[in-house]
């Protein structure tokens, strides 16, 4: 299995926020998390991205266990995710956020940097063409020299995405990615998950618009009340009687 | 002197310095839980105090010279005046971040200081002790009837501070004010005007420290950096915005140094006190009593 | 780009303004070098607290240096030059008075400097009077000053020993025998607490207990309850005016009842009026001069200080008075008149007799030792005359 | 039009590298260059925090110990062992380097004012090791004759030749700065800064940078303490207290926080200011109070963040001049 989740209980005092939630995921695939509002999604999310320590269970990526690492050794291990609320560097413009993402293979070490060694020219010049292509991948390259935060609210939410696929990952964990987007800004997230995904990164993806995650999701987890209640291929779940009762059935306008 | 009553006679001082270092403590928490302000004036603003006060006790105004308790009240409401005043000024200031409050506090604190200088001088003076230099021996310790007024006037103004904040009427505005501002707006209570007199009634408190202190110290214009320090540790130590923790902050922070002087090592005293309160701090981040905040994702 | 302009600009124009500054002389800089013209008044510097905690020590100096000054310019000055004294707050902080040093040796070229009544600023001020070859006058007591090797500083007053030997040889002679000492961590409560030690140590005694204190503490409790476990018979204070004063009175009230003793802070009305009268009465102290001293020459000068400065004269006033009637002297005899001849003077004076007795200049820069036994008798500093 | 640019930018740069070389022979008394070197040295003690809290959003009020441990190296290397500068620079930047990294280690617990309180703790702590361990440090009365350096021979002995070791350091301070602020760990600064929780997720290890930024500081203010050291001959525990790190971050928020030009703006402006007021003494503090008041209430952004307002350059911002989305952390809200 490339990511395994076992038994993860996640608890906050008295609250059980995850309960006993085993999932797995293939590579390459787009890997649907849903479920009603407070039904522990986001929780999962950050124990897997080792912002929460879990109260049990296990998270293993190709193996390799997960658990107990800090978020950034998590990252590393080629983890990369997206915040529900927006969170960028608020100060820094649209380049910068997708450049400073790709740190964890500058080699040159600030001496190198305080020198300005041919090798840290070379690795700046990598890391802005790199940056360049990912932003054009989302279409906001002309945005490279505006702060991020004076951009548009979708185009934030690229600059989001851009920034996770910067820190090279082997899974992306979107949070809401669609959230606050009209029509076609969504339709146009849903052509690049698919291209990200050609790309050969699998991506793990909680989120509320039923009309994407149908259309772009092989396996769908669902969640209640902390509880994993279903889970397949997205057209056996969506027909899957507890789901609707669950889910669904709570969200008619869906 | 056996060791218990050498203890005990350590414990006084450090109970007597460290409500003190509490009334300060609670003017920097009042003023922090209502404007968010962490307000590094506050030792100066406790010199103000001392000086308002002091001025009518020595004559120093129209050759006036009235009793101790008149002294004492006037103090309090001029400081509270002054407290409404700098309210006024600070009020954009409890927006901004750590930082610049420091600052910008700083800065007052700088021009108070001075003006004090400018004012009565550089020079300060020592006030005589209204109910005399001899102390009371009680098995052994001795305690100055000064130090059982400056305890218990403390203690008195405390919990005189606390039944107001839960029971009176407008102490309960001003509690709702703190824990929700937007609310508390919302449900009509003029958030304004309770922060300026939180602000005030920190203020007050600090004077009424600067007069249960000043027979026992020397007042001059530097004497408020030291206390608004260590005033400063206190709030900090018992848990910034509490109430019950500036009490606490302060008592321990003055025994702490009264028996690190006596049964350590004197030459360390600060240092062992401020190592301590690094300990403390490294266990709960929040202080003796106040919470922890979850970084939330 | 802009903004890369924009900003050198600014540094130019800040730079500018700083060669600019209203202070300064249109002269080149040329160190050591002495006003030419004749009629120029001559320059003297007080560099010294001003302000802060120790403003009153520089207070004192000021008036002192200052009354000496004037009586000069009244009898018509130094070879026809009148005397001017310019003031320097350094707020008793080592790096502002090392600057403030720099200006009186490059801009205001003085013939000499009193700098500080503090023992680190004037320790910091050594090396840069050194290399301007300008005598430099302090009466900061500590020993240090005078052994670092440097022909122009001179102390107006004796050192910090000579305060604390006469004062412990003439209690050991009284019969006591346990000391205590508490001392504040700065260079004077330290340096003072150390001598005080070294003469307990010449008459084979050890201090029973010495306690440290910082210099803003208030409540002295810890330490002056571990001091009375030792049952000591005095308690020798190394201190501040104020801070000497406030343990006094806390030891008294925890109930000591030996004798209370101390060195040239503990000999000052600051001490009497912090202590309260009651408390400081009977309190043993040396000092080189009492205002309230018999001798014709002590007598007017506490009348002048008191026309002057409304103000009664006490021991800093009268030991910077004394300094400057030195360099007053060496002055008249230096020829031509520049720094460097009135240091060569200086050294060469022996015998002055001056307010707080005979000077005699040495190589080191001492000018005086010796002090006499004090005691505080119904609150007034007199000299011991019992037995 | 850029090319016109371009050379009025080159025509600046050199007016101000003529006006800096040739500033001791303009300065008509050595005192006003004494007062330049201190303003250095502040300047690169300004550096030094505003990487640190400008940048990396670290408040630290223990900068007086970082340069006392540059001082103190070089004091004691020099005094009792002849070590020459040149050695003595190294040896302190690394002293006060671990120093900074010691004293980040509680950042990665505790915050904000607390943070403030604990740094200031720190600093007082150092202070009073140095005030009592006379045996190491000569305690309160300071180590003096400390030798000013040489360098192949010709002294760097008065005020105008040690201009231009100071010049040195500052120059080399300020583009090393740059070029940290320009590269990945100057971003990765600024990521913390902005929101420690994305910058984890970007595989930022926030503590290592943490304390690489405190050990940058430290390493900056040792150089300002060694640079003192030798410069004044003179030093002592009482230099090197708290007032010290609150005049450095009132020049850098006059100058700017979070701004590398701020700190050679502010460095330069406050020292020469309060110069020009000296002269009103008591007055004098209370204007730098009000002064200081004026500037954190009306320009937050300090000197720079005014010329930038008038630029109106966007992209850029100043972190401390933004209000925080939520006023002030209310943990207030928390007490009963």
């Amino acid at each position: 299995m490339f990511l395994e989740i076992e038994h993860l209980t996640m608890r906050f005092g008295g609250v059980v926020a995850v309960n006993d939630v085993s999932m797995s995921i293939q590579r390459g695939e787009i890997h649907g998390l849903i479920g009603p509002n407070g039904s522990g999604k986001t929780t999962i999310f950050n124990v897997v991205s080792g912002y929460y320590k879990a109260t049990g269970g296990k998270v293993s990526l190709e193996g390799k266990p997960v658990t107990g690492l800090a978020a950034h050794q998590i990252t590393a291990l080629g983890f990369a995710r997206t915040f529900q609320n927006l969170r960028l560097f608020t100060s820094m413009t649209v380049l910068d956020n997708v450049r400073v993402a790709m740190g964890q293979h500058a080699r040159a070490g600030v001496w190198g940097e305080i020198l300005n060694t041919r090798a840290v020219q070379r690795e700046e010049k990598h890391f802005t063409d790199r940056a360049l292509e990912l932003l054009r991948l989302l279409n906001i390259a002309e945005y490279a020299h505006e702060r991020a935060t004076n951009l548009p609210y979708g185009h934030q939410r690229r600059v989001e995405i851009a920034r996770a696929l910067a820190t090279d990952p082997k899974i992306v964990l979107l949070d809401e990615p669609a959230a606050g987007l009209n029509e076609v800004e969504t339709t146009q997230l849903r052509e690049t998950l698919l291209k990200i995904r050609d790309s050969g990164i699998t991506i793990f993806l909680v989120e509320h618009d039923m009309k994407l995650v149908m259309g772009v999701c092989e396996q769908i987890t669902v969640l209640d009340y902390g509880k994993k209640i279903a889970e397949g291929p997205s057209a056996q779940v969506s027909r899957d009687p507890v789901v609707i009762e669950a889910y669904l059935g709570k969200e008619e306008d869906l | 002197m056996n060791i218990v009553s050498i203890f005990i006679q350590t414990l006084i001082g450090g109970i007597g310095i460290g409500s003190l270092y509490a009334l300060v403590a609670l003017g920097y928490s009042m003023i922090y839980r209502s404007m968010g302000l962490v307000n590094f004036a506050h030792g100066q603003i406790f010199m103000i105090g001392t000086y308002f006060g002091i001025i009518w006790y020595r004559g120093m105004v129209l050759g006036l010279q009235l009793p101790y308790a008149v002294a004492f009240i006037l103090a309090i409401l001029l400081n509270m005046v002054l407290g409404l005043i700098l309210e006024r000024i600070f009020r954009p200031l409890a927006n901004y971040d750590l930082m610049l409050m420091l600052l910008g506090t700083i800065g007052l604190g700088y021009v108070l200081e001075n003006m004090a200088v400018i004012i009565w001088g550089a020079e300060g003076f020592a006030v005589n002790n209204p109910l005399g230099n001899t102390p009371i021996m009680i098995s052994g310790v001795a305690v100055l009837p000064w130090t059982l007024l400056l305890i218990g006037v403390s203690a008195l103004l405390m919990l005189g501070l606390n039944v107001f904040l839960a029971k009176a009427k407008i102490g309960k505005a001003m509690r709702a004010a703190a824990a929700d501002r937007e609310t508390a707006s919302a449900m009509g209570i003029p958030v304004n005007g309770t922060n300026a007199l939180t602000f005030a009634i920190g203020a007050g408190l600090a004077a009424a420290a600067g007069m249960l202190a000043a027979p026992i110290v020397y007042v001059n214009p530097a004497m408020g950096a030291a206390v608004g320090l260590k005033g400063f540790a206190a709030f900090i130590l018992g848990g910034a915005g509490s109430i019950p923790g500036a009490i606490v902050g302060g008592l321990v922070f003055g025994v702490l140094e009264a028996v690190s002087a006596g049964f350590i090592s004197s030459a360390y005293t600060k240092g062992i006190a401020f190592v301590i309160m690094i300990v403390v701090l490294m266990i709960r981040p929040g202080g003796i009593i106040g919470e922890v905040t979850v970084d939330k994702v | 780009m802009k903004r890369s302009l924009v900003f050198a600009l600014l540094l130019v124009a800040v730079l500018l303004a700083a060669c600019a500054s209203p202070t300064a002389a249109p002269a080149p800089a040329a160190p050591g070098a002495a006003p030419k013209a004749v009629g120029e008044p001559i320059k003297i510097a007080i560099i010294a607290a001003m302000s802060g905690t120790n403003a009153v020590l520089g207070d004192w100096m000021k008036k002192g240096v200052t009354l000496a000054v004037e009586e000069k310019n009244k009898a018509g000055g130094i070879q026809g030059r009148q005397i001017q004294v310019i003031v320097y707050d350094d707020e008793a902080d080592p790096t502002k008075s090392v600057g403030l040093a720099q200006k009186v040796a490059s801009e205001d070229k003085v013939m000499a400097a009193w700098a500080t009544s503090n023992s680190t600023s004037a320790l910091a001020d050594i090396p840069i009077f050194a290399q301007y070859k300008i005598p430099q006058f302090t009466n900061g007591t500590n020993v240090d000053i005078t052994n670092k090797g440097s022909a122009y500083i001179f102390r107006a007053t004796p050192a910090g020993p000579s305060f604390e030997d006469t004062l412990i040889d003439f209690l050991v002679k009284k019969g006591m025998k346990k000391f205590a000492i508490i001392a504040d961590t700065s260079a004077y409560g330290k340096g003072e607490g150390d001598y005080q030690e070294a003469a307990l140590k010449r008459n084979n005694l050890t201090a029973t207990t010495r306690e440290a204190f910082g210099i803003d503490d208030k409540d002295f409790t810890g330490q002056l309850t571990k001091i009375l476990q030792g049952q000591p018979e005095v308690l020798l204070l190394a201190s501040s005016e104020v801070a000497s004063g406030l343990i006094a009175k806390q030891a008294r009230q925890l109930g000591f009842k030996g004798q209370i003793a101390g060195g040239a802070a503990v000999g000052t009305p600051k001490f009497v009026e912090t202590a309260t009268a009651e408390i400081a009465e009977g309190v043993i102290f040396t000092t080189p001069w009492l205002p309230n001293d018999a001798d014709a020459q002590s007598k007017a000068f506490v009348t002048a200080y008191k026309a002057r400065w409304n103000e009664d004269a006490e021991f800093h006033g009268a030991n910077t008075y004394d300094g400057t009637q030195l360099l007053l002297q060496a002055m008249e005899k230096a020829n031509p008149l520049t720094p460097e001849n009135v240091a060569a003077e200086m050294h060469k004076i022996k015998g002055y007799k001056g307010l707080q007795g005979t000077f005699n200049v040495t190589d080191k820069g001492e000018t005086i030792t010796g002090t006499l036994v004090c005691i505080v008798k119904g609150g007034k500093l007199t000299v011991y005359t019992g037995n | 039009m850029k090319n016109q640019s371009s050379n009025m930018k080159r025509i600046g740069l050199g007016i101000a590298a003529l006006v800096l070389l040739g500033f001791p022979l303009i300065a008509s008394t050595r005192y006003q260059v004494h007062i330049v070197n201190m303003a250095g040295l502040y300047i690169l003690m300004s550096l030094g925090i505003n990487l640190a809290m400008g940048y990396c959003g670290q408040i630290n009020l223990a900068l007086g110990a970082f340069m006392a441990m540059g001082a103190y190296t070089a004091a004691l290397l020099n005094t009792r062992m002849g070590v020459p500068i040149w050695i003595n620079m190294p040896l302190g930047m690394i002293l006060a380097g671990i120093t900074g990294a010691l004293i980040a280690l509680p950042m990665l617990k505790v915050k904000s004012h607390y943070l403030a309180l604990v740094t200031i703790g720190l600093a007082e702590t150092i202070n009073i090791i140095i005030v009592n361990e006379t045996w190491f440090t000569e305690g309160p009365l300071g180590i003096s004759g400390i030798k000013m350096p040489e360098l192949f021979g010709i002294p760097i002995d008065g005020a105008e030749r040690f201009y231009y070791l100071v010049l040195i350091c500052v120059v080399v301070g300020y583009l090393a700065a740059r070029q940290i602020m320009n590269h990945h760990t100057g971003r990765a600064f600024i990521a913390i800064r902005d929101s420690d929780v994305a910058a984890r997720a970007m595989g930022i290890n926030v503590a290592k940078y943490q304390i690489m930024a405190n050990a940058i500081c430290g390493v900056y203010c040792g150089v300002a303490g060694v640079l003192y050291a030798h410069m004044t001959t003179y030093i002592s525990p009482d230099i090197f207290e708290f007032k010290t790190a609150l005049f450095v971050l009132t020049m850098t928020m006059i100058g700017g926080m979070g701004s590398l030009a701020g700190s050679v703006v502010g460095g330069l402006a406050l020292p020469l200011t309060l110069e020009y007021f000296r002269a009103f003494k008591s007055w004098q503090l209370v204007g730098f109070g009000l002064a200081i008041m004026l500037v954190v209430l009306f320009f937050p952004g300090g000197v720079i963040g005014i010329a930038r307002r008038l630029e109106q350059v966007r992209g850029l911002r100043l972190p401390w001049a933004r209000k925080p989305e939520k006023p002030a952390q209310t943990e207030a809200s928390h007490v009963p």
